[in-house]
Protein backbone atom coordinates (compact mmCIF):
# COMPACT_ATOMS: atom_id res chain seq x y z
CA UNK A 1 0.00 0.00 0.00
CA UNK A 2 1.41 3.36 -1.10
CA UNK A 3 1.30 6.20 1.65
CA UNK A 4 0.37 9.26 -0.73
CA UNK A 5 -0.31 13.02 1.44
CA UNK A 6 -1.77 15.83 -0.84
CA UNK A 7 -2.29 19.23 1.29
CA UNK A 8 -3.16 21.88 -0.33
CA UNK A 9 -3.94 25.69 1.17
CA UNK A 10 -5.76 27.46 -1.85
CA UNK A 11 -6.90 31.28 -2.74
CA UNK A 12 -9.22 30.33 -5.48
CA UNK A 13 -11.83 27.80 -5.63
CA UNK A 14 -10.97 23.80 -5.94
CA UNK A 15 -12.59 21.07 -8.16
CA UNK A 16 -14.33 18.10 -5.24
CA UNK A 17 -13.96 15.72 -8.20
CA UNK A 18 -10.58 16.48 -9.12
CA UNK A 19 -9.72 15.94 -4.92
CA UNK A 20 -11.12 12.66 -4.85
CA UNK A 21 -9.33 11.56 -8.24
CA UNK A 22 -6.31 12.47 -6.11
CA UNK A 23 -7.08 9.69 -4.11
CA UNK A 24 -7.39 7.19 -6.48
CA UNK A 25 -5.12 4.41 -7.10
CA UNK A 26 -4.64 2.16 -4.33
CA UNK A 27 -6.36 -0.80 -5.36
CA UNK A 28 -6.38 -2.48 -1.84
CA UNK A 29 -8.28 0.24 -0.38
CA UNK A 30 -12.49 -0.33 -0.61
CA UNK A 31 -13.15 2.26 1.56
CA UNK A 32 -13.01 5.96 0.85
CA UNK A 33 -14.50 8.37 3.59
CA UNK A 34 -14.65 12.05 2.54
CA UNK A 35 -16.10 15.36 4.16
CA UNK A 36 -16.42 18.74 2.24
CA UNK A 37 -17.33 21.77 4.32
CA UNK A 38 -18.90 24.63 2.71
CA UNK A 39 -20.17 28.55 3.54
CA UNK A 40 -23.59 28.70 5.28
CA UNK A 41 -25.50 31.31 4.69
CA UNK A 42 -26.61 31.36 8.36
CA UNK A 43 -24.54 31.34 11.55
CA UNK A 44 -24.75 32.23 15.53
CA UNK A 45 -28.44 33.94 14.61
CA UNK A 46 -27.41 36.03 11.66
CA UNK A 47 -27.56 36.06 7.72
CA UNK A 48 -24.42 35.74 6.17
CA UNK A 49 -23.33 37.09 3.19
CA UNK A 50 -19.76 36.28 2.71
CA UNK A 51 -17.10 35.09 4.44
CA UNK A 52 -12.85 35.58 4.43
CA UNK A 53 -10.44 33.36 5.56
CA UNK A 54 -6.84 34.27 7.20
CA UNK A 55 -4.12 31.78 7.97
CA UNK A 56 -1.00 31.28 9.22
CA UNK A 57 1.63 30.55 6.14
CA UNK A 58 4.29 27.69 7.26
CA UNK A 59 2.00 26.74 10.33
CA UNK A 60 -0.90 25.93 8.45
CA UNK A 61 0.93 23.15 6.20
CA UNK A 62 2.67 21.28 9.30
CA UNK A 63 -0.06 21.83 11.43
CA UNK A 64 -2.48 19.85 8.78
CA UNK A 65 0.55 17.19 8.30
CA UNK A 66 1.33 17.02 11.71
CA UNK A 67 -2.57 15.86 12.53
CA UNK A 68 -2.19 13.49 8.98
CA UNK A 69 0.83 11.73 10.63
CA UNK A 70 -1.25 11.28 13.90
CA UNK A 71 -3.92 9.29 11.78
CA UNK A 72 -1.90 7.71 9.97
CA UNK A 73 -0.30 5.99 13.70
CA UNK A 74 -3.92 5.20 14.85
CA UNK A 75 -5.47 4.04 11.52
CA UNK A 76 -4.17 2.08 8.42
CA UNK A 77 -4.68 4.81 5.87
CA UNK A 78 -4.21 4.66 2.46
CA UNK A 79 -4.74 7.94 0.80
CA UNK A 80 -5.31 11.26 2.52
CA UNK A 81 -6.19 14.51 0.77
CA UNK A 82 -6.86 18.10 2.78
CA UNK A 83 -7.31 21.23 0.75
CA UNK A 84 -8.38 24.31 2.58
CA UNK A 85 -9.40 27.26 0.79
CA UNK A 86 -8.53 30.53 2.06
CA UNK A 87 -8.90 34.44 1.30
CA UNK A 88 -12.56 35.50 0.40
CA UNK A 89 -15.65 33.26 -0.43
CA UNK A 90 -18.80 32.90 -1.40
CA UNK A 91 -21.82 31.33 0.58
CA UNK A 92 -21.96 27.97 -0.75
CA UNK A 93 -18.32 27.82 -1.87
CA UNK A 94 -16.16 24.89 -0.53
CA UNK A 95 -13.87 26.07 2.39
CA UNK A 96 -12.30 22.50 3.44
CA UNK A 97 -11.93 18.91 1.78
CA UNK A 98 -10.88 15.83 3.26
CA UNK A 99 -10.72 12.75 1.69
CA UNK A 100 -8.96 9.49 3.42
CA UNK A 101 -8.80 6.02 1.87
CA UNK A 102 -8.40 2.73 3.92
CA UNK A 103 -8.84 -1.07 3.02
CA UNK A 104 -11.55 -1.18 6.24
CA UNK A 105 -14.24 1.45 5.91
CA UNK A 106 -14.50 1.88 9.76
CA UNK A 107 -10.62 3.31 9.52
CA UNK A 108 -11.79 5.75 6.65
CA UNK A 109 -14.62 7.37 8.50
CA UNK A 110 -12.76 7.33 11.75
CA UNK A 111 -9.63 9.01 10.46
CA UNK A 112 -11.74 11.49 8.07
CA UNK A 113 -13.88 12.35 11.24
CA UNK A 114 -10.62 12.45 13.70
CA UNK A 115 -9.00 14.56 10.98
CA UNK A 116 -11.49 17.29 10.61
CA UNK A 117 -12.23 17.31 14.68
CA UNK A 118 -8.22 18.03 14.66
CA UNK A 119 -8.38 20.85 12.01
CA UNK A 120 -11.26 22.35 13.72
CA UNK A 121 -9.36 23.02 17.13
CA UNK A 122 -5.85 23.59 15.99
CA UNK A 123 -4.90 24.64 12.43
CA UNK A 124 -4.26 27.72 11.99
CA UNK A 125 -7.17 29.28 10.65
CA UNK A 126 -9.86 32.26 11.31
CA UNK A 127 -13.14 33.02 9.69
CA UNK A 128 -14.44 36.86 9.58
CA UNK A 129 -17.93 36.83 7.93
CA UNK A 130 -20.02 39.67 6.95
CA UNK A 131 -23.93 39.42 8.59
CA UNK A 132 -26.56 41.27 7.71
CA UNK A 133 -28.72 42.89 9.87
CA UNK A 134 -32.69 42.84 9.94
CA UNK A 135 -32.03 46.39 8.70
CA UNK A 136 -30.06 45.25 5.98
CA UNK A 137 -27.33 46.64 6.73
CA UNK A 138 -23.62 44.89 6.37
CA UNK A 139 -20.92 43.93 8.90
CA UNK A 140 -18.06 42.22 9.99
CA UNK A 141 -17.58 40.00 12.54
CA UNK A 142 -14.72 37.25 13.23
CA UNK A 143 -16.42 33.80 13.69
CA UNK A 144 -16.04 32.80 17.29
CA UNK A 145 -14.45 29.70 18.46
CA UNK A 146 -17.06 26.72 19.00
CA UNK A 147 -17.01 24.65 22.60
CA UNK A 148 -18.51 21.67 20.86
CA UNK A 149 -15.59 21.38 18.66
CA UNK A 150 -12.95 21.12 21.74
CA UNK A 151 -15.61 18.77 23.31
CA UNK A 152 -15.68 16.89 20.08
CA UNK A 153 -11.59 16.32 20.19
CA UNK A 154 -11.61 14.79 23.60
CA UNK A 155 -13.24 11.73 22.32
CA UNK A 156 -10.28 10.93 20.79
CA UNK A 157 -8.55 10.39 23.98
CA UNK A 158 -10.96 8.94 26.01
CA UNK A 159 -10.17 5.62 23.75
CA UNK B 1 16.27 38.99 16.95
CA UNK B 2 12.79 37.07 17.42
CA UNK B 3 9.97 37.48 15.02
CA UNK B 4 6.43 37.87 16.89
CA UNK B 5 3.24 37.57 14.46
CA UNK B 6 -0.44 38.15 15.29
CA UNK B 7 -3.35 37.18 13.83
CA UNK B 8 -6.93 37.73 13.25
CA UNK B 9 -8.71 39.48 15.92
CA UNK B 10 -5.45 39.84 17.62
CA UNK B 11 -4.01 41.89 15.15
CA UNK B 12 -6.41 44.19 14.56
CA UNK B 13 -6.72 45.36 18.12
CA UNK B 14 -2.84 45.76 18.37
CA UNK B 15 -3.32 47.40 14.92
CA UNK B 16 0.06 45.32 13.96
CA UNK B 17 0.59 41.80 12.10
CA UNK B 18 4.26 41.32 13.05
CA UNK B 19 7.36 43.04 15.31
CA UNK B 20 10.98 41.97 15.78
CA UNK B 21 12.39 42.33 19.17
CA UNK B 22 15.98 42.18 19.64
CA UNK B 23 17.95 40.92 22.03
CA UNK B 24 15.34 38.89 23.84
CA UNK B 25 16.20 35.73 25.56
CA UNK B 26 13.35 34.02 28.12
CA UNK B 27 10.23 31.83 27.51
CA UNK B 28 7.24 32.50 25.58
CA UNK B 29 5.56 33.76 28.87
CA UNK B 30 8.42 36.25 29.42
CA UNK B 31 8.36 37.02 25.78
CA UNK B 32 4.60 37.98 26.35
CA UNK B 33 4.97 39.92 29.53
CA UNK B 34 7.68 41.94 27.55
CA UNK B 35 5.18 42.88 24.90
CA UNK B 36 2.81 44.01 27.50
CA UNK B 37 5.19 45.87 29.57
CA UNK B 38 6.51 48.08 26.18
CA UNK B 39 2.88 48.57 24.60
CA UNK B 40 0.29 48.62 28.00
CA UNK B 41 -2.88 48.86 26.12
CA UNK B 42 -1.90 45.56 23.99
CA UNK B 43 -2.42 43.70 27.92
CA UNK B 44 -5.95 43.02 28.10
CA UNK B 45 -5.80 41.47 24.48
CA UNK B 46 -2.78 39.47 25.03
CA UNK B 47 -3.21 38.23 28.18
CA UNK B 48 -6.82 36.44 27.36
CA UNK B 49 -7.03 33.01 28.97
CA UNK B 50 -7.90 31.99 25.13
CA UNK B 51 -4.88 33.22 23.53
CA UNK B 52 -2.53 30.76 21.97
CA UNK B 53 1.01 30.08 21.00
CA UNK B 54 3.04 28.98 18.49
CA UNK B 55 6.82 28.64 18.60
CA UNK B 56 8.50 28.08 15.30
CA UNK B 57 4.99 27.44 13.77
CA UNK B 58 3.94 24.66 16.51
CA UNK B 59 1.58 25.21 19.66
CA UNK B 60 3.39 26.21 22.53
CA UNK B 61 2.94 26.92 26.07
CA UNK B 62 4.04 29.82 28.17
CA UNK B 63 6.90 27.54 29.51
CA UNK B 64 8.63 26.91 25.80
CA UNK B 65 12.45 29.08 25.61
CA UNK B 66 12.46 31.35 22.74
CA UNK B 67 15.76 31.93 21.33
CA UNK B 68 17.56 34.39 18.44
CA UNK B 69 16.45 33.61 15.51
CA UNK B 70 12.45 32.08 16.50
CA UNK B 71 9.29 33.08 15.30
CA UNK B 72 6.84 33.60 17.46
CA UNK B 73 3.21 33.79 17.70
CA UNK B 74 0.02 34.69 19.13
CA UNK B 75 -3.62 33.86 18.12
CA UNK B 76 -7.08 33.58 18.98
CA UNK B 77 -8.62 30.37 19.00
CA UNK B 78 -9.13 29.07 15.67
CA UNK B 79 -12.15 28.57 13.44
CA UNK B 80 -11.45 27.05 10.45
CA UNK B 81 -13.03 24.47 8.45
CA UNK C 1 -34.47 23.29 4.80
CA UNK C 2 -35.74 21.23 2.02
CA UNK C 3 -35.38 17.15 2.60
CA UNK C 4 -34.40 15.09 -1.00
CA UNK C 5 -33.80 11.63 -1.44
CA UNK C 6 -31.84 10.08 -3.98
CA UNK C 7 -32.17 6.23 -4.44
CA UNK C 8 -30.75 4.63 -7.53
CA UNK C 9 -29.57 1.39 -8.46
CA UNK C 10 -27.62 1.11 -11.30
CA UNK C 11 -25.97 -1.50 -13.79
CA UNK C 12 -23.46 0.77 -15.52
CA UNK C 13 -20.78 2.81 -13.59
CA UNK C 14 -21.78 5.68 -11.71
CA UNK C 15 -19.86 9.22 -11.76
CA UNK C 16 -19.38 10.43 -8.24
CA UNK C 17 -18.83 14.33 -9.64
CA UNK C 18 -22.38 13.90 -10.41
CA UNK C 19 -23.79 12.68 -7.49
CA UNK C 20 -21.54 15.11 -5.35
CA UNK C 21 -23.64 17.96 -7.36
CA UNK C 22 -26.82 15.91 -6.98
CA UNK C 23 -26.56 16.91 -3.27
CA UNK C 24 -26.17 20.53 -3.12
CA UNK C 25 -28.44 22.89 -2.98
CA UNK C 26 -29.37 23.59 0.78
CA UNK C 27 -27.29 26.62 1.79
CA UNK C 28 -28.06 25.79 5.02
CA UNK C 29 -26.03 22.82 4.90
CA UNK C 30 -22.27 23.18 5.79
CA UNK C 31 -21.40 19.86 6.01
CA UNK C 32 -21.03 17.31 3.23
CA UNK C 33 -19.95 13.49 4.17
CA UNK C 34 -19.76 11.09 1.54
CA UNK C 35 -18.41 7.06 1.20
CA UNK C 36 -17.21 5.60 -1.88
CA UNK C 37 -16.73 1.62 -1.79
CA UNK C 38 -14.94 0.34 -4.44
CA UNK C 39 -14.20 -3.33 -5.98
CA UNK C 40 -11.07 -4.61 -3.89
CA UNK C 41 -8.53 -6.74 -5.57
CA UNK C 42 -8.15 -8.43 -2.48
CA UNK C 43 -10.18 -10.41 -0.59
CA UNK C 44 -10.17 -13.00 2.52
CA UNK C 45 -6.70 -14.33 1.40
CA UNK C 46 -7.49 -14.62 -2.06
CA UNK C 47 -6.17 -12.22 -5.35
CA UNK C 48 -9.97 -11.08 -6.83
CA UNK C 49 -10.09 -10.31 -10.61
CA UNK C 50 -13.79 -9.60 -10.65
CA UNK C 51 -16.93 -9.29 -8.83
CA UNK C 52 -21.45 -9.88 -9.84
CA UNK C 53 -23.52 -8.37 -7.43
CA UNK C 54 -26.96 -9.49 -7.78
CA UNK C 55 -29.56 -7.56 -5.83
CA UNK C 56 -33.78 -7.77 -4.87
CA UNK C 57 -35.10 -5.84 -7.44
CA UNK C 58 -38.01 -3.45 -5.30
CA UNK C 59 -36.96 -4.87 -1.67
CA UNK C 60 -33.81 -2.75 -2.50
CA UNK C 61 -35.08 0.30 -2.74
CA UNK C 62 -37.49 -0.32 -0.23
CA UNK C 63 -34.76 -1.32 2.19
CA UNK C 64 -32.43 1.40 1.12
CA UNK C 65 -35.36 4.36 1.93
CA UNK C 66 -36.29 2.66 5.16
CA UNK C 67 -32.72 2.99 5.96
CA UNK C 68 -32.89 7.15 5.15
CA UNK C 69 -35.77 7.55 6.96
CA UNK C 70 -34.18 5.71 9.95
CA UNK C 71 -31.14 8.29 9.80
CA UNK C 72 -33.77 11.32 9.51
CA UNK C 73 -35.28 10.81 12.28
CA UNK C 74 -31.84 10.35 14.29
CA UNK C 75 -30.34 13.25 12.75
CA UNK C 76 -31.14 16.58 11.26
CA UNK C 77 -30.18 16.22 7.37
CA UNK C 78 -30.45 17.92 4.30
CA UNK C 79 -29.93 15.64 1.26
CA UNK C 80 -29.33 12.57 1.48
CA UNK C 81 -28.22 10.55 -1.62
CA UNK C 82 -27.73 6.48 -2.31
CA UNK C 83 -26.31 4.47 -5.37
CA UNK C 84 -25.55 1.38 -5.49
CA UNK C 85 -24.14 -0.63 -8.99
CA UNK C 86 -24.94 -4.40 -9.15
CA UNK C 87 -24.18 -6.77 -12.26
CA UNK C 88 -20.44 -7.38 -13.45
CA UNK C 89 -17.71 -5.25 -12.37
CA UNK C 90 -14.15 -4.95 -12.30
CA UNK C 91 -11.18 -3.97 -9.75
CA UNK C 92 -11.19 -0.17 -8.60
CA UNK C 93 -15.38 -0.01 -9.93
CA UNK C 94 -17.19 1.78 -7.54
CA UNK C 95 -19.74 -0.23 -6.27
CA UNK C 96 -21.74 2.29 -3.84
CA UNK C 97 -22.36 6.03 -2.96
CA UNK C 98 -23.36 7.66 -0.01
CA UNK C 99 -23.56 10.98 0.49
CA UNK C 100 -25.39 13.27 2.99
CA UNK C 101 -25.28 17.02 4.25
CA UNK C 102 -26.31 18.29 7.34
CA UNK C 103 -25.86 22.29 8.71
CA UNK C 104 -23.78 20.00 11.63
CA UNK C 105 -20.84 17.80 10.64
CA UNK C 106 -20.75 15.29 13.54
CA UNK C 107 -24.54 14.32 11.89
CA UNK C 108 -23.24 14.36 8.70
CA UNK C 109 -20.31 11.98 9.57
CA UNK C 110 -22.95 9.81 11.85
CA UNK C 111 -25.49 9.20 9.68
CA UNK C 112 -23.48 8.49 6.57
CA UNK C 113 -21.92 5.71 8.72
CA UNK C 114 -25.31 4.64 10.30
CA UNK C 115 -26.46 3.97 6.49
CA UNK C 116 -23.25 2.57 5.42
CA UNK C 117 -23.81 0.69 8.72
CA UNK C 118 -27.05 -0.48 7.66
CA UNK C 119 -26.49 -1.50 4.21
CA UNK C 120 -24.27 -3.88 5.04
CA UNK C 121 -26.51 -5.56 7.31
CA UNK C 122 -29.64 -5.50 5.84
CA UNK C 123 -29.85 -4.18 2.08
CA UNK C 124 -30.65 -7.55 -0.37
CA UNK C 125 -27.53 -7.56 -2.04
CA UNK C 126 -25.70 -10.57 -2.47
CA UNK C 127 -21.48 -10.61 -4.18
CA UNK C 128 -20.03 -13.23 -6.49
CA UNK C 129 -16.42 -12.52 -6.87
CA UNK C 130 -13.82 -14.32 -9.40
CA UNK C 131 -10.87 -15.28 -7.69
CA UNK C 132 -7.13 -16.43 -9.09
CA UNK C 133 -5.25 -19.11 -7.00
CA UNK C 134 -1.82 -19.26 -7.25
CA UNK C 135 -1.53 -21.58 -10.14
CA UNK C 136 -3.50 -18.13 -11.46
CA UNK C 137 -7.01 -20.60 -12.35
CA UNK C 138 -9.37 -18.58 -11.66
CA UNK C 139 -13.26 -19.40 -10.16
CA UNK C 140 -16.27 -18.20 -8.76
CA UNK C 141 -17.29 -17.68 -4.81
CA UNK C 142 -20.30 -16.26 -3.28
CA UNK C 143 -18.51 -13.10 -0.56
CA UNK C 144 -19.45 -14.59 3.15
CA UNK C 145 -20.88 -12.06 5.27
CA UNK C 146 -18.71 -10.89 7.73
CA UNK C 147 -19.42 -11.24 11.52
CA UNK C 148 -17.72 -7.35 12.38
CA UNK C 149 -20.74 -5.71 10.02
CA UNK C 150 -22.98 -7.03 12.31
CA UNK C 151 -21.06 -6.16 15.20
CA UNK C 152 -20.54 -2.78 13.61
CA UNK C 153 -24.59 -2.36 13.50
CA UNK C 154 -24.62 -2.61 17.86
CA UNK C 155 -23.00 0.35 18.20
CA UNK C 156 -26.33 2.32 17.39
CA UNK C 157 -28.84 0.21 19.95
CA UNK C 158 -26.01 1.05 22.69
CA UNK C 159 -27.39 4.56 22.83
CA UNK D 1 -51.25 -17.92 -4.78
CA UNK D 2 -47.92 -17.07 -3.35
CA UNK D 3 -44.61 -15.89 -5.14
CA UNK D 4 -41.47 -17.44 -3.88
CA UNK D 5 -38.36 -15.74 -4.77
CA UNK D 6 -34.67 -17.37 -3.77
CA UNK D 7 -31.57 -15.87 -3.75
CA UNK D 8 -27.95 -16.23 -4.35
CA UNK D 9 -26.19 -18.77 -3.14
CA UNK D 10 -29.40 -20.45 -2.33
CA UNK D 11 -31.03 -19.70 -5.32
CA UNK D 12 -28.31 -21.76 -6.95
CA UNK D 13 -28.16 -24.66 -4.21
CA UNK D 14 -31.70 -25.11 -4.89
CA UNK D 15 -31.60 -24.68 -9.01
CA UNK D 16 -34.21 -22.15 -8.93
CA UNK D 17 -35.37 -18.56 -8.87
CA UNK D 18 -38.74 -18.52 -8.62
CA UNK D 19 -41.71 -20.79 -7.87
CA UNK D 20 -45.00 -20.52 -6.88
CA UNK D 21 -47.30 -22.03 -4.65
CA UNK D 22 -51.32 -22.55 -5.17
CA UNK D 23 -53.96 -22.40 -2.04
CA UNK D 24 -51.04 -22.07 1.00
CA UNK D 25 -52.05 -20.44 4.30
CA UNK D 26 -49.87 -20.42 7.14
CA UNK D 27 -46.94 -18.55 8.71
CA UNK D 28 -43.46 -18.01 6.70
CA UNK D 29 -42.39 -21.06 9.27
CA UNK D 30 -45.09 -23.14 7.77
CA UNK D 31 -44.19 -21.86 4.29
CA UNK D 32 -40.78 -23.36 4.51
CA UNK D 33 -41.38 -26.40 6.14
CA UNK D 34 -43.90 -27.10 3.42
CA UNK D 35 -41.69 -26.36 0.92
CA UNK D 36 -38.65 -28.88 2.04
CA UNK D 37 -41.51 -31.48 2.50
CA UNK D 38 -42.38 -31.08 -1.26
CA UNK D 39 -38.18 -31.17 -1.79
CA UNK D 40 -36.63 -33.16 0.89
CA UNK D 41 -33.16 -32.20 -0.66
CA UNK D 42 -34.36 -28.17 -0.04
CA UNK D 43 -34.37 -28.93 3.16
CA UNK D 44 -30.21 -28.41 4.07
CA UNK D 45 -30.42 -25.24 2.55
CA UNK D 46 -33.37 -23.80 3.63
CA UNK D 47 -33.41 -24.85 7.43
CA UNK D 48 -30.22 -23.05 7.92
CA UNK D 49 -29.93 -20.63 10.63
CA UNK D 50 -28.64 -17.44 8.49
CA UNK D 51 -31.29 -17.98 5.73
CA UNK D 52 -33.27 -14.49 6.28
CA UNK D 53 -36.60 -14.33 4.73
CA UNK D 54 -38.89 -11.13 3.52
CA UNK D 55 -42.85 -11.21 3.11
CA UNK D 56 -43.46 -8.26 0.30
CA UNK D 57 -40.24 -6.98 0.46
CA UNK D 58 -39.77 -6.10 4.16
CA UNK D 59 -37.72 -8.55 6.19
CA UNK D 60 -39.65 -10.88 8.18
CA UNK D 61 -39.49 -13.73 11.03
CA UNK D 62 -41.05 -16.99 10.76
CA UNK D 63 -44.18 -15.75 12.69
CA UNK D 64 -45.23 -13.55 9.91
CA UNK D 65 -48.40 -14.33 8.19
CA UNK D 66 -48.40 -15.60 4.64
CA UNK D 67 -51.61 -14.77 2.58
CA UNK D 68 -52.90 -14.81 -0.89
CA UNK D 69 -51.26 -13.01 -3.32
CA UNK D 70 -47.97 -12.16 -1.20
CA UNK D 71 -44.17 -12.06 -2.11
CA UNK D 72 -41.90 -14.46 -0.36
CA UNK D 73 -38.61 -14.14 -0.46
CA UNK D 74 -35.80 -16.53 1.04
CA UNK D 75 -31.77 -15.38 1.07
CA UNK D 76 -28.60 -16.06 2.72
CA UNK D 77 -27.11 -13.11 4.47
CA UNK D 78 -26.37 -9.89 2.38
CA UNK D 79 -23.25 -8.81 1.15
CA UNK D 80 -22.99 -5.07 -0.34
CA UNK D 81 -21.67 -2.14 -0.50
Amino acid sequence: MKAVDRIEVCETPFDVAAEYTALQGNSGDGACALFVGSVRDFNAGSNVCGLALEHYPGMTEKSLQRIINDARDRWSLGRVVIVHRVGPMQINDEIVFVGVTSPHRQAAFAACQYIMDRLKTEAPFWKREVVVDTSGKPSERWVAARASDAAEMEKWSAG
Amino acid sequence: MVKVLFFARLREQLGVGEITLEDFSGSLGDLRKTLCEQHPNWSPHLQRDDIRMALNQELAETGAQVKAGDEVAFFPPVTGG
